[in-house]
């Protein structure tokens, strides 16, 4: 039985949050700490379970066994029940939320969760759906987990209230209701013409549609293609973005950091799946747009990025760069930029997380983020504004350095400059672009050049807006860091160092990752194959 | 049916696309509503239309094409309970914003 | 779509005759929404439907279900009884609000409505903002 | 048989027509009280076509569609009137 | 790697420990020097060091370290240098400083610089290459209070960081070309480079990171910047190590990117640029640095000039004149701030006469002040010699080649010039104006110095035993075989390079003597003054900004509407395009026949929509109407088609929306002022209006259309047959839909409970701190107005109003609540079997539980009805998953359903179904979110009259 | 018993309700339907709607059977005044004096009238017990007072408050 217990493990990314979540709304808010000792709790095993889940994976992999594994929730087989599937690249993405959840809910412990009644609780669903996109494989499925961390985002960002967040919240609800129809279009399109939502089942099938209804698929791959998109921020679908992350919370941006590539994921795993063969007229549908949407994302984010004036809405153009780099890096459909562009999509997620953790901490002294509120019901939300002071920050002397220098250290990283990750990523995607012998087509160069130019366009404005926070005059006083908030900080640093140290074996991820992207035949294999419960017999 | 029923959704999706790109959060709200019907329709029709063959078996279950399509509408029900919510939380999303920003423009300025 | 259940000729006559019987009723009721002038007297129309209309229909379906089941199928007179229980309740609360809004339309614009009121309903004074 | 199906055929055309007139008053107005009658009305002979229906397929699946509409249907007329009368639905 | 340690050690040090800082700076400078030093008999012998650890080794890129001649050379510099720059600036830092950063950065710096000379990978050498910019970044921003420094940092750091940049796309070209990134497989394939037609771009590339960190014209102008820096971090950054990387990555590549036309124009006329501009330059400074800055420049320009020339005697000049100006600048900048430091200025036209004060500082200066000029037994003698003969040396026959000689001569003139003026300004002529009087500096601030001068002249005078050997295994290190027979002697007769230098000499000094007083007159060297690089970058960065601002504007927008357009027009296209590239066809599926009714109702459908869209503006209520009209519709749609589960669950959604719309619509201005007067809209809002009613069409034509085409073809075999063939068999549930949501599927269903949980949540928390707009605080007008009428009535009290409105309503709604209460409960139960279940019954339970609400207000209903939402939401939560969990502990996967039926007697079969639990978790999360959403939105009206007390008072009836 | 049961009409009529729904009789469904008759009548108890006091059965059938009739020929009245215009057709509010306090026969009787085609319940002043109808078809005034206060009121008093 013990033994059996470590297949259900692929479940507890989902199961989890969503219990520890739905348990800790039992609690009353007075019972605050209790909230706060469950939630950390739940983030910690999950971010142990995720780390588990990727050892597995590359353990099996690496030794030659299949990596993928499927699990069949509710034992119904394959195509007809819902499959998690769990690979190189959804346990990359499992570790990468994990890390962020926990380093972000840390953060939020020394101050943010009492902006707002249900944090926890949110937070954790969010971390829910999130594992659940990453992790399931059925694309309708994909649209309930897409749903999920859509609400928990909406919650998450309103948390705390203010104007700008409701401001951002309106625009950012209203557009991804919409492309929340997108997705139900496309998928309903996809499942008229195959009549199947597994997505193994879908690239099983995808071949044999005839060639009458190519152009129904199509439309409906293509519609469900701008949803991600418009998740993932590609230009024009993307302008919601950086100003949707800047109006939220740094830990809930934190944690968005994340988001957009879920967009990113969706689109890897659904359109190198089902469109990455060579096989059938459907193959390798799309991806100029990918390349071009892609790269006008990052023209479009530099301008940004050295328009904008504040470090929250840099942060959030970056991410569009990240965003628009990982699509062309797709649209680029070479396995070699691939293992680079999850190196980067790893990389970058983490920097501009830390990022905006940092951020509220260089401008945190000039505002106030709690505003006071009347509670609804009775036993809601005892007056926890006036407990903030009495919870003391432990205040190290070199605050600022501290903060200078992580600051630099995010720059550094987001722009892809050594000595970080971002650089080896970069470096990679470049090293994978050029990897096409004598002929370089000139869209690998522009892209090349745009890869270069837009970190240039990050260095040019955080040192700007860098120099100017950190190192300019100021007569305001240091502020206070508390540990909560400089451990996670760290944390991510941390990370990203060691990717960077350990680039070796973790490039020899990414690329397998890659290898298993394109390698459609065994991800079919291994969820069409899997096997239901034996003891199934005995049913009625 | 088909027809009609395409044409239908043609006339709900175009109001709903009218609506949403007003300036007004009420019309965007109901414009959404709008639209959420027309997909829920859509959806729907992508089983195919069947009149008279509710996906309710017997004891013995027959031939799968006696009955309509039962998945699509299991994707409905759940896309209606989602949508739902999300009318839901729009709505509040509009009246804070109303009542922070004093108008109910969805740009939270005057003006058409 | 034009088929029908299998019943013996005279009951289908019978089932026939009550739907559309019913059917005409409520049609009655419903142009009545058309061709009463004021308000107070729209009102009065729908009730057709929601009372015999429904009756008939209702009986209809009893008929039908109860040949067609062999035995008594009398399921279908909850909606006539919830249907009696609810729709007065739509109407009573229509109906009064109908009258505070003329009131108030009227006492606005102080010239004549189509309805007699007594007099000592509320006043209404110039609320033409109001949510039409 | 035929005579059967097309009484429930003309019946349904006829509550169509029904609906056509509710809907009438609820595009045209005049006032609010009319557009809320109309829905009610609507509501009520949707109500109805859907027992027809149920006796046009012989099923008594779609009864509860009706039931509902019956026992619930007012709910929307209860709101919208009281709104009318008070401005807001819940106080 | 040891300075990075040392760093980190630096760095963790308390900011007053200057002593401890300095001595681990220099310890670990000093054992680098030891330690490098150890390793030159090795290296002597001929062989090549290297070690190598895997780092990415799938990319092809290690570190590796390797060791050979040109990198010793390099590194000893680095290490030695580095080791007198600590020493110096020790002393040189005042107390008040953080020196432990300084240090830090420092260290880190040579680290960085380390690293990248001995790197033996191109990467590696790009990726410390950019180290060292982000490390003299910091160097430079040291003293950040002061702005020109903040400024001056962040332009070196852009200009060289973008330079690198180019450069590791440079060098990942090469790498491309050769197949490999490593020093050693590069070098060996020279020709293969040369050849390849990527050749030019990667030249180009390499060139620009390497100019731009030396500092070549035109990226000259953030040198002179930079001098914001400590002195020290000038000395050792801007004249011996930094800006030589760019030096060093051209001599490293010399050998497989020189020998072209392109590298010989490119470098020479460039390096002759940098020359001539900075020595010119260098004349017209009045501020000390700044003058050694330009010298820099010029005498960077002399390498690359030397570099570009090709030969391998030249190249041989180039390492040895990089030493060289290595030697000497330093020790001229430390010289410069032992100046700085006493003198308090560093303005040349206020200096003069300090020879008095401080003869040993002055001596050393003018020791190195003539070897920078190439006086004759000084090291910069003999490099000098070299170029020029390498100036004069034929090798093409183009105007470069001619012109050669004219220019580096000139620029010769220059140096002495500059350098004579250096000299005599500060140290000679009358006492200086100065507040104080300057001294010596301190001894061990000499010491650096006089080691810097001494070897100045060891070189200058012992050239062969001296730097030979060094000079010669470096050169080999570049050159390999062909590496050329030189001297270096003092003395090789009488030639032009001699008489050239002579007369370079006689007409600087002269120079010097004529134009001296309207030197000191001129603010910015004229002609290249002009150029002012540094407005120039700041001009550009500005217009990139405002640039970028403007576009920013134009091609993104803030305002949700074209967002919405955009949207919706990219996903018309993207659904439209792949219909003109195949075609639009139909299937051969025969529809099913036109019911009459259907078609009435989809034209009362079609009508309803429509009307609703042109109403929404101004008639809210209406539009509510007629959207719940259609909802009623689509609702007869699914029973006709059937589908009576969603007609089930539309009708009740419907009936939960209008209420929340309604509750909504309180909170909303009652009716909006026309913006535009009837028919006197503006014409662009019209075009507006007329384009989205485009889109609109065009959206609702595309989806009826592909609607049409999907609903013609046959279905294809869906997974759906399984679902109905085994839904009886092995799920115990008739009703396929249901035991989809509940057992097939139910996993799609958990999350979307949970999505409307959460929502519940956050709606919840948004209107906890929800304030309402100025004029819907008050209430509505009408319960103003009733109110106030039964305020004046004789026999009536507030309120009456309302419970005369509601007092039949109420009875019946009290009535109806246990009714509704089993109709759900009969819902829940017979979902499995027939339509209904969980998310039906719950709404239909909520439903029950707002009717209340509404009839007898919140306070009342929850006076009675203590109803705690959020705990049945968690509660339904936990019953769906742990339902799910159940199985787990069986050995099932989670969700996996169970049903037996029991024979019980008298009551006969029940089916127990674990699905039927898991349906009762969504029941109760349903009935919990429902209720949390309306009652809060509900709650909103009773928190309202708290404000009122604060509020204005309000007006009195009579005048409402 | 009392607190299990506190309105055992109800209880039976939500049992009726549920065999109805279920269209079975059969023992488990009548368990289930105990059951559930059980909540509905808590949750009735829980809005503290007052005491439903003893009715009498058999007045509430003569008063159904009563008010069937009448519908009937409302009906057929009302569509008359609808399909054939009738100029002189009156249309108007009336006022009738109501004795009944007790809520619930109001509510009944507010049903009644309501349910019936052609009358309308407007509003009632609880404090001094008038009612406000309006009638589609206004003949006599007196007749239309009569109607409500003798057939309807009289019984319904019976039924609620005897």
């Amino acid at each position: 039985m013990s033994g059996d217990w470590a297949r259900h493990l692929i479940i507890v990314p989902v199961l989890l949050p969503l219990v520890a979540g739905a348990a800790i709304l039992l609690l009353k808010e007075r019972h605050a700490l209790a909230k706060r000792v469950a939630a950390l709790g739940t983030a910690t095993v999950l971010l142990g379970v995720s780390i588990l889940l990727l050892v597995q994976v590359a353990s099996a992999g690496f030794a030659g066994h299949r990596a993928t594994t499927a699990y069949l929730v509710g034992d119904w087989p394959a195509p007809f029940g819902i499959v998690l599937v769990l690979d190189w690249l959804s346990a990359l993405m499992l570790a990468l939320t994990s890390t962020l959840g926990l380093t972000s809910l840390i953060y939020a412990t020394a101050r943010w969760d009492r902006a707002g009644p249900r944090f926890h609780s949110l937070f954790l669903f969010q971390l829910m759906g999130l594992n659940g996109a990453f992790l399931t494989g059925d694309l309708f499925n994909l649209f309930v987990f897409f749903e999920v961390l859509l609400a928990a985002s909406f919650g998450l960002l309103l948390h705390g209230s203010g104007k700008a967040r409701i401001k951002a919240a309106l625009h950012y609800v209203a557009i991804n209701v919409a492309t929340s129809l997108l997705f139900l279009i496309g998928a309903a399109l996809v499942y008229g013409v195959t009549g199947t939502l597994n997505m193994a089942d879908l690239t099983d099938r995808i071949p044999a549609a005839g060639a009458d209804d190519l152009a129904i698929l199509q439309s409906g791959m293509a519609v469900l293609g701008i949803a991600f998109l418009v998740k993932a921020g590609m230009y024009p679908l993307g302008f919601w973005l950086s100003r949707t992350y800047s109006a939220a919370a740094p830990p809930v941006a934190a944690l968005f950091a994340i988001l957009s590539k879920v967009g990113v994921y969706a689109l890897l795993r659904v359109y190198l799946l089902l469109f990455g063969g060579d096989d059938g007229g459907a193959a390798n549908f799309g991806e100029e747009w990918l390349l071009f949407g892609g790269m006008a994302t990052i023209v479009y984010g530099m301008i940004g990025v050295l328009a904008v004036r504040t470090l929250k809405r840099m942060a959030g153009y970056s991410l569009i760069i990240s965003a628009g780099t990982l699509l062309a890096a797709v649209g680029a459909g070479q396995g070699d930029v691939l293992a680079g562009a999850l190196f980067y999509l790893v990389s970058s997620t983490l920097g501009v997380s830390a990022f905006y953790l940092l951020i509220e901490l260089i401008e945190r002294r000039e505002y106030d983020p709690l505003i006071a509120g009347e509670p609804v019901f009775d036993d809601e939300y005892a007056g926890a504004p006036d407990e903030l002071e009495t919870e003391v920050g432990v205040v190290i002397p070199a605050t600022l350095a501290i903060i200078g220098g992580g600051f630099a250290f995010c720059a550094l990283l987001i722009a892809g400059l050594p000595p970080l990750s971002g650089f080896i990523s970069k470096f990679a995607m470049i090293d994978g672009l050029l990897n096409l012998g004598q002929t370089v087509p000139p869209t690998s160069w522009l892209l090349i050049a745009l890869i270069i130019g837009s970190g240039l366009a990050i260095l040019v404005a955080t040192s700007r807006a860098g120099i100017d926070l950190i190192w300019g005059p100021s007569d305001m006083p240091t502020p206070a860091l508390r540990v909560s908030e400089a451990v996670p900080v760290g944390l991510l640093l941390a990370v990203c160092l060691g990717l960077m140290v350990f680039a070796g074996p973790v490039m020899r991820y990414m690329e397998r990752t890659g290898q298993s992207l394109a390698d459609r035949k065994g991800y079919v294999e291994a969820v069409l194959r899997v096997s239901r419960t034996q003891a199934r017999a005995d049913r009625p | 049916m088909e027809l009609v029923l395409a044409l239908g959704i043609g006339i709900l999706t175009s109001s709903g696309v009218w609506l949403i790109l007003r300036p007004r959060t009420f019309q965007v709200i109901l414009g959404l509503s709008l639209l959420s019907y027309a997909v829920n329709l859509f959806i729907y029709a992508i089983g195919r239309l069947k009149v008279d063959a509710p996906p309710i078996v017997g004891a013995v279950a027959g031939a799968a094409s006696q009955y309509d399509d039962p998945l699509p509408q299991a994707l409905v029900l759940t896309a209606i309970v989602i949508s739902f919510a999300m009318t839901a939380l729009l709505l509040v999303v509009l009246l804070a914003s109303r009542g922070i920003t004093g108008t109910d423009h969805v740009d939270g300025d005057d003006g058409e | 779509m034009i088929q029908a259940p299998d019943l013996p000729l005279w009951w289908s006559l019978i089932v026939g005759l009550l739907v559309l019987a019913g059917a005409g009723m409520t049609l009655v009721g419903s142009v009545g929404l058309l061709r009463l002038h004021t308000f107070f007297d729209r009102v009065h129309a729908p009730t057709l439907g929601s009372s015999l209309g429904a009756v008939l229909i209702v009986l209809a379906s009893i008929v039908c279900f109860s040949v067609l089941r062999t035995r008594l199928s009398i399921h279908e007179v909850l909606i006539v009884l919830l249907i009696t229980c609810t729709t007065p309740v739509a109407f009573m609360l229509l109906a009064r609000s109908a009258l505070y809004r003329a009131r108030a339309e009227r006492s606005a614009k102080t010239s004549e409505t189509t309805d007699a009121e007594p007099s000592d309903l509320p006043p209404g004074s110039g609320d033409s903002d109001l949510a039409r | 048989m035929l005579a059967l199906a097309l009484a429930i055929t003309g019946a349904q055309v006829m509550l169509g027509l029904a609906m056509m007139c509710a809907a009438y008053r609820m595009t045209a107005g005049p006032r609010a009280q009319d557009r809320v009658l109309g829905l009610d009305t609507f509501f009520t002979n949707s109500m109805l076509l859907l027992i027809t229906f149920g006796i046009q397929t012989g099923r008594t699946l779609y009864f509860e569609s009706a039931l509902t509409i019956a026992l619930l249907g007012f709910v929307g007329t209860v709101a919208l009137s009281k709104f009318l009368m008070r401005g807001e639905v819940i106080e | 790697m040891l300075p990075l340690m040392g760093s980190l050690a630096v760095a963790l040090l308390s900011t007053g420990a200057r002593n401890a800082a300095g001595l681990i700076a220099g310890a670990t400078a000093l054992a680098g020097t030891v330690l490098i030093g150890c390793l030159y008999p090795v290296l002597a012998g001929g062989r090549v060091l290297e070690s190598r650890i895997a780092w990415l080794p799938s990319l092809g890129v290690d570190l590796v370290l390797r060791l050979d001649g040109l990198s010793w050379l390099f590194a000893s510099l680095v290490l030695a240098i580095g080791f007198l720059v600590v020493i110096y600036a020790r002393y040189y830092m005042s107390s008040q400083d953080p020196v432990p950063r300084f240090f830090s950065f420092l260290l880190a710096f040579m680290g960085a610089m380390l690293g990248l000379v001995l790197s033996g990978n191109l990467v590696q050498l790009a990726f410390f290459w950019e180290l060292t910019s982000l490390t003299s970044f910091l160097l430079i921003g040291y003293w950040h209070q002061n702005e020109s420094a903040r400024t001056s940092a962040r332009m070196a750091l852009i200009v060289t960081a973008a330079g690198g940049l180019c450069l590791l796309l440079g060098v990942v070209l090469i790498g491309k070309i050769v197949g490999s990134y490593d020093l050693k497989d590069v070098l060996a394939s020279g020709d293969a480079i040369r050849q390849h037609p990527l050749y030019m771009p990667a030249l180009i590339l390499v060139l620009i990171g390497a100019f731009s960190k030396s500092a070549q014209f035109p990226f000259h102008f953030w040198l002179p910047h930079a001098m914001a820096a400590p002195t020290p971090v000038s000395a050792y950054l801007h004249s011996a190590t930094m800006v030589k990387a760019g030096i060093f990555v051209m001599i490293r590549l010399w050998p497989v990117l020189a020998g072209t036309d392109a590298w010989y124009y490119i470098v020479t006329s460039t390096g002759v640029a940098t020359l001539v501009v900075g020595a010119w330059a260098a004349i017209f400074q009045q501020d000390l640095k700044g003058l050694l800055a330009y010298s820099t420049i010029s005498h960077l320009g002399i390498i690359t000039l030397l570099l570009g020339i090709s030969s391998p005697l030249a190249a041989v000049a180039a390492i040895f004149h990089t030493l060289n100006h290595a030697f000497f600048k330093a020790s001229l900048f430390m010289a410069a701030g032992i100046i700085d430091h006493e003198a308090g200025t560093r303005d040349l036209r206020r200096l003069s006469g300090l020879y008095r004060f401080m003869p040993i500082t002055g001596t050393l200066a003018m020791v190195a002040a003539a070897a920078m000029a190439g006086v004759p037994l000084l090291n910069g003698f003999l490099s000098k010699e070299m170029l020029l003969a390498e100036a004069l040396e034929d090798y093409n026959d183009t105007w470069l080649d001619q012109a050669l000689p004219y220019l580096v001569s000139l620029a010769l003139v220059f140096s002495v010039l500059y350098s004579v003026r250096f000299i005599h300004q500060t140290f000679f002529g009358p006492r200086p104006e100065l507040g104080h009087t300057p001294h010596e500096a301190p001894h061990w601030m000499r010491v650096p110095i006089e080691v810097l001068v001494l070897a100045c002249l060891l070189i200058g005078i012992f050239p062969a035993i001296t730097i030979g050997p060094i000079l010669g295994l470096a050169a080999h290190a570049v050159l390999g075989d062909s590496t050329p027979a030189y001297s270096l002697a003092i003395w090789h007769g009488f030639s032009q390079p001699l008489f050239l230098s002579v007369v370079a000499l006689v007409l600087g000094a002269v120079g010097y003597v004529l134009f001296a007083g309207r030197l000191n007159a001129i603010s910015a060297p004229p002609l290249v003054g002009l150029l002012k690089g540094r407005r120039m970058f700041d001009a550009a960065l500005y217009f990139l900004v405002a640039g970028a601002r403007w576009l920013e504007t134009r091609t993104g927008t803030n305002r949700l509407q074209p967002q919405l357009r955009v949207l919706v027009m990219v996903a018309l296209l993207a659904g439209v395009l792949p219909f003109l590239h195949y075609g639009y066809s139909l299937g051969s599926r025969h529809g099913t026949v036109l019911d009459p009714g259907f078609g009435i109702l989809w034209v009362i459908g079609g009508v309803l929509a429509i009307a609703g869209a042109w109403q929404a503006k101004y008639q809210r209520l209406a539009a509510v109407v007629l959207v719940s009209g259609v909802g009623m519709v689509s609702c007869i749609t699914f029973v006709w088609l059937s589908a009576p589960d969603l007609a089930l669950t539309q009708l009740l959604v419907e009936t939960v929306t209008t209420v929340l719309l309604l509750l909504g619509l309180r909170w909303l201005p009652k009716r909006l002022p026309d913006v535009w007067p009837e028919r006197h809209t503006p014409a662009s809002v019209r075009v507006r209006r007329a384009r989205d009613l485009l889109i609109a069409i065009l959206a609702g034509g595309g989806m009826a259309l592909v609607s049409f085409a999907v609903m013609t073809r046959p279905l294809p075999d869906t997974i759906s047959r399984f679902f109905i063939e085994h839904s009886y068999a092995d799920a115990g549930g008739r009703n396929v839909v249901n035991v989809i949501l509940v057992d097939f599927r139910a996993f799609d269903t958990l999350g979307e409970i949970t999505v409307l949980a959460i929502v519940a949540i956050t709606v919840f928390s948004l209107l906890r701190r929800f304030r309402p707009a100025g004029e819907s605080v008050r209430g509505p007008l009408q319960q103003r107005r009733q109110d106030a009428f039964d305020e004046a009535g004789e026999d009536r009290e507030p309120g009456d109003t309302l419970s005369d409105y509601l007092l039949a309503p109420r009875v019946i709604i009290e009535w109806l609540f246990p009714v509704i209460i089993v109709f759900a409960l009969y819902l829940l139960i017979r979902g499995h079997d027939l339509p209904g279940g969980g998310f039906a019954a719950g709404v239909t339970m909520s439903i029950a539980l707002v009717l209340q609400y509404i009839a007898a207000g919140t306070r009342s209903a929850e006076s009675r009805l203590r109803v705690r939402p959020m705990n049945w939401m968690a509660g339904g939560l936990l019953a769906a998953a742990g339902t799910g969990t159940a199985a787990m502990l069986f050995g099932y996967p989670f969700l996996t359903s169970w049903f037996r039926y029991l024979d019980l007697p008298i009551i006969g079969k029940v089916p127990i179904a674990t699905a039927l639990l898991f349906d009762l978790g969504v029941f109760l999360l349903v009935v919990g979110a429902t209720a949390v959403i309306l009652i809060a939105i509900a709650h909103q009206s009773i928190r309202t009259p708290l404000r009122q007390k604060v509020a204005p008072v309000e007006p009195a009836p009579e005048q409402i | 018993m009392i607190r299990l049961i506190p309105h055992p009409f109800l209880g039976l009529a939500l049992l009726a309700l549920w065999l109805l729904l279920t269209q079975s009789v059969s023992p488990g469904q009548i368990l289930l339907g105990a059951a559930a008759s059980l909540i509905g009548m808590q949750a009735y108890a829980a809005l503290d709607a007052g005491p439903s006091g003893r009715l009498r059965v058999r007045l509430i059938f003569k008063l159904a059977g009563l008010v069937a009739a009448d519908i009937a020929r409302s009906n057929l009245a009302v569509a008359a005044v609808i399909l054939f215009r009738q100029p002189d057709r009156v249309a108007g509010f009336i006022r009738v004096p109501i004795a009944l306090k007790n809520r619930q026969a109001l509510a009944m009787l507010a049903l009644i009238v309501t349910a019936t085609p052609g009358t309308l319940w407007v509003d009632f002043d609880r404090r001094n017990g008038t009612l406000l109808l309006h009638v589609l078809d206004l003949v006599d005034e007196e007749v239309w007072v009569r109607l409500i206060k003798d057939r309807y009121e009289a019984l319904l008093m019976e039924i609620f408050e005897a």
